[in-house]
């Protein structure tokens, strides 16, 4: 195992130090837990609470600021934080109009922010929580666990916090979280495993021009894996999914989110991308808005995905809106 | 009874320990590679609050599971972190345990598990080894078995619990995603079970038993 | 190898396409050359260029932008451009106060950005240069090529930047840009390899738990050749060596870049973050602000660099001032 | 003379894109593992402007330069484009060349180099091979040798040159940021010098001596 790592118990803990050290006009710590706040928390609005394990930055404590999150929980690497941890941050961010909780459908992360929420309900904070399943990569059905919340998952923090930010009440950003989630979907791909400092070796093993398609930010197994083929083809088939999924129709409007997943350069997401952009304008879908780069990492894994979400007035309004935080800014 | 809750726990923090990388490797296969990792995290931290003054069983039990919900994380953390503290309530003020007070303990923790993650047997999950293995104690129990008949024959249906996931499908957990990929290969919560069965046993007959 | 891409000729044409098919607002492309401009280029002040090879992203382009560049020209990768792709960013950025032109020390980069310069001059338009030296891993001697331009280049843009977007001439523009320089320091070092995807193979290779030290941006070896040491050990390492070139004193004021090289995910670079704040804080040397993150990579190379650059009141003030780019907004 | 500059460009094209990797791989040891791509890139695009029918010597230099210059970039472009363009500056209006125009066209493309790149013998640079093989050229020359046996004396120099950009440390170009590390290892322009240098020697035995 290669990494800019002292110990692998401390990584996360010491990471937070670094985003605290990096940015300490955005971010404070609760001390003595795994927990981000706004540096000037909590703030007279509805608060948003994220989070999940460790190993996704920025996500989450990146996109803590104006805008989008007021907390964020880190959990070990790839595992969900426990819901004293979850507790603690929905605490410290209550400013009395009460707290969405933003997760991602893992059993984990549901079980651990369901229980955090069951125990500040008992202090009296209201807190709602919406769930992230963007993923259509898995099977969708609910006589299972349904699918996975990944990189769509910064879009629901970026408009829901817009939403917070400009005064809506609980219900109001839950609503419109609720919304982003109905109306967004993603897909991703592997190039390589990823290495979980504590496992201290590859979560799994890819073959020389193999690559695994559907995975998840954990090292989940996808759908399949396959020869590498073309950026176009790759992403042909990864929007083509993703589309199955969304119904769009001519002239409607979409935000992309092209995601590198850790270790992969800029340059292939731009390629990846140019292919996004030509399949939607064949289709004559308009793009309103795109984001290109880290936002959602699996560690050290290379590969990315695609994330479409269809707008409306409400939801571009408040995509567009601006965001202050150490890994967006938007004016 | 010479054997404390606390040499109990110590014991299954030894046994998950050494079973870390064996844990967390079959979790690779299906499912993000960190099971061992998190249970040793789990049990490392609760041998530090238990200790050997601790004679209440049933709050002992509570304050591991507290402990585990508190330090795993993930899906098995809240898991067995509420069938530790369900079966300590079953407990409650208790210093030993008999037949039917084990039989009733082993029921809450499934219940609260059941609960708590909303499913049920053949999800491939470690209800798949916990309901066939505490059916099988009770089942020995009815027939007049002693304590470690009845452990050892839970451990025999654990097991085959363990092989009976290798054959189905995950509809539960994050191997859910994988769908029928997910066929062939074990549950590691269904198997650190096992290992945490295996080791109450053992740990029974050499301590309590003496043999 | 392998590579979200769809033909190795055509990497950096697609990269470019799919930058501005994900950020039309800010960046345009001179059509038929490998160069971006601002999208409502050329602006009434000092026009900054500056370019290199590709698969430094986002460097450059990525920095196009308000307050930032105002050209980027690309290269193929890890190849500095032609000079008639540099003179046709200078053509079409100059709105009549000169071009400051931002060159990396490579004896490549220097002589097609200077021929640029001179077909400029010929056209009538003045054209200075600036040449960045901040890797301290390159022994530094006049009787050599001296050292290499790395990651502080980016400070230089932001800087540079600022001050002619603020009005300043050619002349007070370049006078900053070789203030930052004077005073801009780095230094890296590699976990792995990287591909540069016409050549289809690794650059060189590393042993299971070998590192490079002093690494170059473009797969160049650096000083030598070590174990892997825990991310204290080698901050310490790469910090110490850019200290003793700096001289800085107790109260002293500074910006830190932490910049990854591509492949290594952004917890690592924060681990780093955390040790680089400690031994200035040890030193009593402040820190007015703080980067983390890929600014200046090497493909899918894994590893990071630190960039400590002295201010004074001026470099300050620029160094605060808004800026708004594809890969760097600030406010 | 049958041999047009076309063919001889063309042959030029066709050793450089044999040698792509070689020549890449030279530069990944102490450069950036480029050489050989920017030089194929460039002659490829040369191959494509130049044709049958340029006649002027120094004319289709210059468009050799002034292509290579566009199209090659790094170091090497502007080196050897300013080289080309130099030869072609003394080969202006020929369609034949004799000795002393080579002589000449020689001296003004290491000249060029010498310029533009502001080095000199002994810093690990093409200027290694051109030199002494120049030298050797004129030398042989000197004596009354024919132009094959020049070019063939040149070859030799040109290799000795390289083998002595092994034993020098690098002080101009990208392996001068090695230092010391840079020595033991050849200088991927000397090579790429000596590798033209030799399929001119060739195409001028084969298509104008015929031998
Ligand atoms: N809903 C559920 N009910 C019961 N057990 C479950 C459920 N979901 C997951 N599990 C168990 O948890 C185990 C995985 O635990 P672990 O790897 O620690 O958590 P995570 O899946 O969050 O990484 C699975 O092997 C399975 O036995
Ligand atoms: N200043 C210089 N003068 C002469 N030749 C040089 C100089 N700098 C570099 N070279 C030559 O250029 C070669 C490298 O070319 P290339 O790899 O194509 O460019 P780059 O170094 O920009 O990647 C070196 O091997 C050397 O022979
Ligand atoms: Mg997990
Ligand atoms: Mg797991
Ligand atoms: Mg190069
Ligand atoms: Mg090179």
């Amino acid at each position: 195992m290669k990494k800019i790592i002292n110990n692998p118990d401390n990584v996360v803990d010491e990471m937070l130090k670094g985003i605290i050290a990096a940015h300490p006009s955005y971010v404070k710590r609760v001390e003595g837990f795994e927990v981000l706040v706004r540096a000037n928390a909590p703030q007279p609005k509805v608060a948003l609470v994220s989070g999940g394990g460790s190993g996704h930055e920025p996500s989450h404590g990146g996109f803590v600021g104006k805008g989008m999150l007021d907390g964020a929980v880190a959990g070990a690497v790839f595992t969900s934080p426990t819901p004293d941890q979850v507790y603690e941050a929905i605490k410290a961010v209550d400013g009395g109009k009460g707290v969405l909780l933003v997760v991602k459908n893992y059993t984990g992360d549901v079980m651990n922010f369901e229980m955090a929420a069951e125990m500040a309900a008992e202090e009296g904070i209201t807190v709602e929580h919406v769930v992230v399943n963007d993923d259509v990569a898995v099977e969708d059905s609910t006589w299972t666990t349904g699918r996975r919340g990944i990189a769509g998952t910064v879009l629901i923090h970026k408009i829901a916090g817009a939403k917070a930010e400009a005064g809506g009440d609980l219900q109001e950003v839950k609503r419109v979280a609720e919304k982003v989630i109905a109306n967004v979907k993603s897909m991703g791909m592997a190039l390589t495993t990823c290495t979980v400092p504590a496992a201290g070796k590859p979560s799994f093993v890819l073959g020389d021009d193999e690559v695994e398609i559907g995975m998840g930010i954990h090292g989940e197994p996808g759908t399949h894996r396959e020869t590498l083929r073309s950026a176009n083809d790759t992403v042909d088939h990864l929007l083509g999914k993703v589309l199955e999924d969304l119904s769009l129709d001519k002239d409607d409007e979409v935000a992309v989110l092209v995601n590198g997943l850790g270790g992969t350069p800029i340059m292939e997401l731009y390629v990846a991308n140019l292919r996004v952009a030509e399949v939607l304008a064949e289709k004559g879908i308009r793009i309103a808005k795109t984001y290109v780069g880290n936002y959602m990492t699996s560690l050290d894994m290379a590969g990315f995905s695609v994330t479409v979400l269809k707008l409306d007035a409400e939801l571009k309004d408040l995509l567009f809106a601006p965001a202050d935080t150490p890994a967006l800014v938007q004016n | 009874m010479a054997a404390t809750v606390s040499s109990f726990i110590s014991a299954i923090n030894d046994s998950i320990t050494s079973n870390k990388v064996f844990l967390t490797d079959l979790d690779g296969v299906i499912g993000d590679a960190d099971h061992g990792i998190n249970m040793t995290r789990g049990f490392n931290a609760v041998v530090l609050k238990v200790s050997e003054e601790d004679s209440d069983v049933g709050a002992t039990l509570k304050k591991v599971g507290m402990t585990l919900i508190s330090t795993v994380g993930g899906a098995s953390g809240p898991l067995y972190g509420t069938a530790f503290m369900k079966a300590g309530g079953e407990a409650a003020g208790m210093t030993t345990l008999d037949g039917e007070t084990i039989s009733k303990m082993w029921l809450a923790a499934l219940e609260g598990i059941k609960a708590r993650g909303k499913a049920t047997l053949g999800e491939k999950t470690m209800i798949d080894a916990i309901e066939p293995a505490m059916e099988a104690f009770n089942k020995a129990m009815g027939e007049g078995a002693t304590i470690e008949e009845g452990l050892d024959k839970a451990i025999e249906a654990a097991e085959v619990g363990i092989e009976y996931t290798k054959t189905i499908r995950a509809t539960k957990g994050r191997a859910s995603y994988l769908g029928d990929r997910s066929i062939g290969h074990q549950d590691p919560g269904a198997t650190s079970f096992t290992i945490i069965l295996k080791t109450i046993a053992e740990h029974y007959k050499k301590e309590v038993l003496g043999v």
